[in-house]
């Protein structure tokens, strides 16, 4: 089943311990921010129902070639039902240097049942491979096979993947690895990773199942390498070594975040489940015990932040996940943290909305609530990375954030990130995150009355928590002068407000965090593409191919959504012939925001297709405003 | 316990002014009408502290938003002053950060029973080791006169102008079923009784509740005035065995015939212990307090 | 005490029955849209604590110009402690044709308390009279009588007010009635009217008590008649007669809409009390059981619009109100209304946020949480009322459109306009608003099977409400197909979102209803003004001001929120050098929302007061943006 | 009524095809895994309705979230599948809006004891006149198996990877002390009791809840399954008496030994009989339905 197995591999993953750092802020960290893709560049689909093993294989292949120092992208697509016999499919795309996106075409499609796969087959390339089980259980009536369904241009490999997992395990539970490993053979893949990771993955099943599957893998992979092969499915070596020192490991946004969070010492979280967030907690629930704090599931998303906010107030780094419809929730409290100036941390992972929605399908379009899904001037900070590395540097910096200018901080991921695996390499050093709360601890002098709400410079008042001696003050959601006491004035009104707006623009010089980032061509462009979130990485796929065509064309990502860095998107605007800004939600939420800001007209490219924005559709647009069609 | 004697006010002066718990006090005056019951509680939360030495800066009163959650601004304890019907989840943050804070949580009828009503099982049935004290006025006093779960039937308010029809809730009942570790009742006309159940809930471990009946003077001219009350209110049998849940509900049970004292009380982990032995099992330091703290 | 007082007038307030329509769409509604204050036009402040009866004696005065059939705009301004001793100020314009908002400066102030009034003696424009007790119990030590801080220029007028009282009624209770008496005799008003009105505010009090007042009222009058007058404090006789068979009556917003709702004969409220909109549930507690419907105080917000979704898919009418922190709490039950495409209407009166803020005061601030506050893309349709007429035709309205386009729409009213009295004159004839639900009422043909989101022309699909016959289906905040069945493919979220967004244009065209309109000069203009909610009427009187000092000058109100009406707004921005977008709130929301549409600049004029937008402030800028300083 | 005694297979789908209950059935697959309770509870519902001839266009059938809100979907009545933890306030605005109509509202125990906890109490005081059937397979099934209120203390889920530390709300005694005016518990391993407690559920003038114990057969595999619930349920004591409250609060207290049957049924004026008689106080006329259909 899909949730059982999903569990297993959380629990397998192969993990450094916490407190390492990784490497350079992000891995698209170079001046040009561009390189090319030299190397191998491979992407495999498998198909097949959970109860195939499906995403096992997939896991197990993701970890292997890691091991085996090629970069990942994978990410997988489950069945909305839970019972476990619906369509999986897991792809992976393999590269020598990292890659922003998967790739609308695959070069190997392994079917692990063909009635799920047939629909898939128009997704590989021309030569590229579609890999099935030669000899079916059973008569199946004409177009239920496969090959039947093979266009012209693909290259069909089958194998007797039943008979050659039942000739070396006695059985055919191990169907998934054996196909896995003629995938392994035929693309010439080192073996040894394999094994490791087939070893560590079934170690709690003990020695016998080890077994059974080292020789069903090997088994599999003999058959591939004896296989005739095209020239194109071979990988090259993979191009980079490690930094001395440094460790690969693969993580998918969630796991990222969890990470980012223990390595930023979280001492408490709250939370309630629900997908596609739940994962974040489930692998909180175990982690954040053993790092002596304290996790407890409340009886709605309401308490979540509310205990956060209430955790925050006592000098807790606390922080919450969530996905839309518990955000939609947690208005109200938050607007609380925003006029209390409490810090709190809240993950949310959007999926297809509205409402209910498409809880397995992948959108963006809670930004709009998380901008603005409080009532009255509810400023705070929204952030969004947009990949993998993207949300454990996010997930930690939140916290010195919501510290700094206390305020709750909003970490926008959605579906696709959160569930999306990439390799991602860690450096030895410690975690990139500053510790120190940043609380109040002056001694008062005798007579002096502390001041909660005190105006200074950056308009941040230094904070007391409960414990303190003599600092006795009460916070309140009610509007207040510097004391905290209730006051309503006009005068009082006008000063807060202006307080709680001012102190965020701090937030955009936060110190080693990006901001805004630019890629592609410098100085004046004929397209800018202006993106955030998941969808960046297929802009920047987009970016590439656009420029190979001769367009110019640059990409800025915009992590820092609000306060929104207007001086740096104006300048790239001022840079730009015409600028397209793809989001996957109706309205163009993103480009409503821009515009709104800087009154300046975009171009919106929006799509809701419940998975990635097709790099197609961006590139099209590309050149559609660079007048190449 | 039902006749007071009579003080004469120098005297009652002297033992206030040498008494010390004027120092629990804060600077800012009540906000509340003139003969409100929660006059009294603010004396009896402030005179429970006094006696039971508890410092003041190890203290938290967190409220929800009524005329009642106006009650941290008058304490000179740490406060919070949350969100109508949120502020059980809040002081549950606040205790599982800080296990060494005292923890006050108080609130209205309507902030508790109505919108804070989903939060009251959570908070009980994991023993969160925090006093909740609930001052039931029967009524919406800040908003100026609605109807509450807990108003009693036929009342006539600004939103049940020709009667309530509704039959209260129970709240004692309800806290009872909850699985509440301590669970008791006192009158703000009965002051000294009450600081000393204020007092009980302080000193128990895990989750009280203390059941406050309060008359509000100016939207309630019916059911829970002082007269009315004082007419109604009972002590406890004096054989009740507060160990036994059942025996405990049939008392709450006789709703009209409000009885005042300590209903139950049981010994359990709190949800602190709970929360310290999960990272006992996982091998992780409870102790172990990242230091925070900038130096100066 | 405030509350009380409030409860009585809200009780003895003088209403046509229902049932009666209101005459013309908007009281602004003449071709140029504005008209010169020709007539009287007098503004008189009230001040003193809720125990002096200050309240009470704005409502007699409130009620009886009105009777003698002058126009009225009035505010009163209450303590926001419970306690009834804090300063209370009754703020009353009377004109013979209609203003759109108070005046900064008040032609007289009668004070029942000195120490609450002597801070607003600055407000009283010069020549302006100044009322207080010429006999004050006790000592009074120096500058603690109001004679002493009258200002040069404005006119001090003393009466024995206590004496008065005793001498007529044999107590001091009326204190304010005598005071008010001498007002009226001294503006020379009719005084039969005073007496209606006195009558029957104390008709449960008996005989003796009117009479008391009576003579009260009679005493001070007499006062008022022998006093020497300066030529400016007279009142002109009301320019204009009624329409024949047209009644006039005083409503504030709230009592606007809730006559709104029962004239558009809603069945079912369901809502939870909460500053300002209380006094909607409240009315309506009362009126709508007399007219068979239902109301329930439900247990928190969340349930309140819960139980509205409930029973607009059973098919009732149905509302419920509240303020932004209610608002914030029913996020995600909207974007159910959303997706499932169920009818339903939220009075939203906005106080000062964020959080519990400022519960007694006004604000704007609540926009983004009306358009934006739920996850996913939820659109819906957000209308806001620009003074009490439209109150009412908003709130009727309201449920057509939310019939017709099957979707929540929100109404935006704020304190200021909530509580604010205006004279609305109601003709005989019915109640505007279209009273078809629109449901769904065809048979099916045998085996035909009901598609509840059937794909039309208009987008808006046939509904049928349980207990049809044979039209059985579910309704889900899921994304579905045409049946209401569980879908999430690509082609369906695409197809369904466009679905809900392509519907809701149609309430751009929506038949009677005033979604945007233009006053002032017509064509090329120096200034426009854009601005929205209760505040527009300030910008009305800035606009006349300005155009005064010949600048050439218009504004445009815009009701309709979401979706917003872009032709029309583009079109005044071609004709306008500048544009001013003055709102109540710190960030400018609706300039950001119509930037972020239109993508051309706006000049935001963002005030927290807590109170209306200053007229001078406006002024000053159209000033400024016309180049005259 | 322990032993269902055996049936041939083609005998049970003679009587199910001959029985006209399938018609209550919609198109829908059930989407819930292989061996579920729930089904077991579709097939209650659909032959309770079939046995006392309800109208399908009469009933409206209501959910939260979670696998067991999915039940809509499965009937062929009305339906809502709203929110998660919403059904109640949605299931009473229907109700309110249209007294004629027969509602039922269904959900899990996440979504009836967590989230939507707030709503119990106010549902079963004002005696709002629908069936609500708690589906408790004492986790959540939906999104993968983490602990609900209702799990067993020590049960290790996803959330409580080391044990749960907590005990279990006891959702009978709540809701006896809500004043729910019809409580009663069933076992969807025991289909004729079952079906037998819905049909009375229905029935019933008032607020009614049924409590069903159902196994999760894939994310529990030591708590509530069949062979564990099997062993630990009992019949009430053949001589219960439903009428009074304490007695039934006690067998609902042994919350380990499960009791099947009716625990407490009272009758009194429902919500609508409220809404009614406030309108006639009023002077209004209830039964004046303004005509909003569109002609043909
Ligand atoms: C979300 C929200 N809804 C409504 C309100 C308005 N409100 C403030 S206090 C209150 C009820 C007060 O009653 P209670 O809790 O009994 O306290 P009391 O004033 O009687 O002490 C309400 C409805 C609010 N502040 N927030
Ligand atoms: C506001 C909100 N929070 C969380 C979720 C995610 N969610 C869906 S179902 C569910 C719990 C399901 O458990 P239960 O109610 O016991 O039903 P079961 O699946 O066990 O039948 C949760 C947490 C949601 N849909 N909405
Ligand atoms: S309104 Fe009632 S509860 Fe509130 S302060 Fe006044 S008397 Fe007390
Ligand atoms: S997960 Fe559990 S509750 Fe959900 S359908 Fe499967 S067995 Fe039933
Ligand atoms: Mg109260
Ligand atoms: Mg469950």
């Amino acid at each position: 089943m899909a949730a059982r197995s999903s569990r297993r591999r959380a629990e397998t993953t192969p993990e450094s311990p916490p407190g390492v750092e990784i490497n350079g802020e992000q891995r698209d960290g170079a001046p040009s921010g561009e390189k090319g893709m030299s190397g191998a560049d491979i992407q495999i689909a498998i198909c097949g129902s959970a109860g195939d093993g499906t995403i096992a294989a997939g896991d197990i292949l993701r970890n292997a070639v890691a091991e085996a120092g090629y970069k990942v992208i994978s990410f997988d697509v489950y069945p909305p039902e839970i019972r476990g016999f619906g369509k999986c499919i897991s792809r992976l795309r393999i590269t020598t240097d990292q890659a922003y996106s998967l790739k609308e075409r695959s070069d190997v499609l392994l079917s692990l049942d063909d009635s799920h796969t047939i629909p898939h087959v128009g997704e590989v390339r021309d030569f590229g491979a579609v890999i099935c089980e030669a000899k079916p259980v059973g008569h199946l009536a004409e177009g239920e096979h496969l090959s039947a369904h093979i266009l012209p241009g693909q290259i069909p490999y089958s194998l007797p993947i039943r008979e050659l997992s039942e000739k070396a395990t006695g059985g055919n539970r191990s169907r998934n690895i054996v196909a896995l490993g003629y995938v392994a053979g035929l693309c010439d893949l080192p073996k040894a990773p394999f094994l490791r990771i087939i070893e560590s993955k079934f170690k709690k099943q003990g020695p016998k199942v080890i077994a059974n599957n080292a020789a069903g893998f090997g088994a599999g992979y003999e058959a591939g390498c004896q296989t005739f092969k095209l020239d194109d499915v071979h990988f090259a070596p993979p191009a980079r070594a490690l930094q001395p020192g440094a460790k690969v490991t693969i993580l998918n946004g969630n796991h990222a975040v969890a990470r980012g969070c223990l390595d930023a010492r979280l001492t408490t979280f709250f939370g309630y489940p629900i997908t596609p967030a739940t994962t974040i907690m489930e692998r909180l629930a175990t982690e954040l015990p053993r790092h002596g704090g304290r996790l407890l599931q409340t009886e709605d998303e309401i308490s979540a932040i509310a205990a956060v906010i209430g955790a925050g107030y006592a000098g807790s780094r606390s922080a919450t996940s969530t996905s839309g419809p518990g955000l939609a929730l947690m208005g109200e409290m938050l607007g609380l943290g925003t006029i209390a100036e409490v810090p709190a941390v809240v993950f949310v992972s959007q999926r297809g909305g509205p409402s209910t929605g498409m809880p397995t399908k992948t959108e963006q379009s809670d930004l709009n609530a998380a901008l603005y899904g409080s009532h009255g001037d509810s400023q705070r900070i929204v952030i969004a990375p947009t990949n993998v590395e993207g949300c454990y540097r996010c997930a930690g910096k939140a916290f010195e954030m919501a510290e700094r200018y206390q305020t709750p901080v909003i970490v926008l991921l959605d579906l696709y990130l959160s569930n999306r695996y990439e390799t991602v390499e860690l450096s030895a050093s410690g975690p990139p995150f500053e510790l120190d709360a940043n609380v109040h601890a002056k001694r008062l002098k005798p007579g002096e009355v502390y001041q909660r709400y005190v105006l200074t410079d950056d308009w941040v008042s230094p904070r007391a928590i409960p414990g303190d001696p003599g600092c006795m003050h009460v916070i309140t959601g009610l509007e207040h002068n510097a004391l905290g006491r209730p006051n309503d004035s006009e005068e009082m009104h006008e000063l807060m407000s202006r307080k709680r707006h001012e102190k965020l623009q701090g937030a955009l010089r936060h110190p080693d965090f990006t901001h805004v980032k630019r890629f592609g061509d410098a100085g004046k462009v004929e397209v800018g593409i202006l993106a955030w979130g998941s969808t960046f990485g297929e802009c920047l796929e987009a970016m590439i191919m656009a420029r190979a065509e001769g367009i110019r064309c640059s990409a800025m990502k915009v992590v820092m959504l609000s306060p929104l860095p207007e001086a740096e998107i104006r300048a790239f605007l001022d840079d730009c012939g015409a600028v397209l800004v793809p989001e996957l939600n109706y309205e163009g939420q993103f480009a409503q925001l821009v515009q709104g800001r800087l009154a300046r007209p975009v171009t919106r490219l929006t799509r809701v297709p419940g998975g990635p924005m097709p790099v197609a559709a961006i590139l099209a647009e590309i050149r559609r405003l660079a007048g190449r069609c | 316990m039902l006749m007071e004697k009579p003080v004469y006010v120098d005297e009652k002066l002297r033992e206030v002014l040498s008494s010390g718990r004027l120092e629990y006090r804060s600077k800012a005056l009540p906000t509340w009408c003139p003969g409100c019951g929660y006059f009294a509680i603010v004396e009896g939360v402030t005179a429970a502290l006094n006696d039971m030495k508890i410092p003041m800066d190890q203290a938290v009163v967190l409220s929800g938003i009524g005329c009642s959650s106006r009650f941290p601004f008058f304490v000179n304890t740490y406060g919070f002053h949350t969100l109508h019907g949120r502020v059980l989840p809040v002081a549950t943050g606040t205790k599982v950060a800080n296990e060494s804070l005292m923890v006050i949580a108080v609130g209205g009828d309507g902030d508790g029973f109505a919108i804070g009503g989903g939060h009251l099982s959570h908070a009980a049935k994991r023993n969160v080791d925090i006093t909740y004290l609930l001052f039931d006025n029967g009524v919406y006093g800040l908003t100026k006169g609605q109807t509450s779960p807990l108003s009693a039937q036929g009342f006539k308010t600004t939103t049940s102008p020709y009667e309530n029809p509704d039959q209260p809730l129970n709240p004692l009942m309800m806290m009872l079923s909850y699985g509440a570790s301590w669970v008791g009742q006192a009158y703000a006309g009965r002051p000294d009784h009450l600081k000393e159940m204020i007092a009980q809930a302080i000193a128990h471990r895990g989750f009280s509740y203390l059941h406050i009946l309060s008359p509000c003077v100016t939207f309630d001219k019916t059911n829970k005035t002082y007269v009315n009350l004082g007419m109604i209110v009972r002590d406890l049998p004096p054989n009740h065995d507060p160990t036994h849940r059942m025996v405990a509900m049939a008392q709450a049970e006789q709703a009209d015939a409000p009885a005042l004292g300590l209903f139950y009380q049981e010994s359990r982990p709190t949800l602190g212990d709970n929360l310290n032995s999960l990272i006992a099992k996982a091998g992780g330091d409870a102790s172990a307090k990242p230091d925070r703290r900038k130096g100066e």
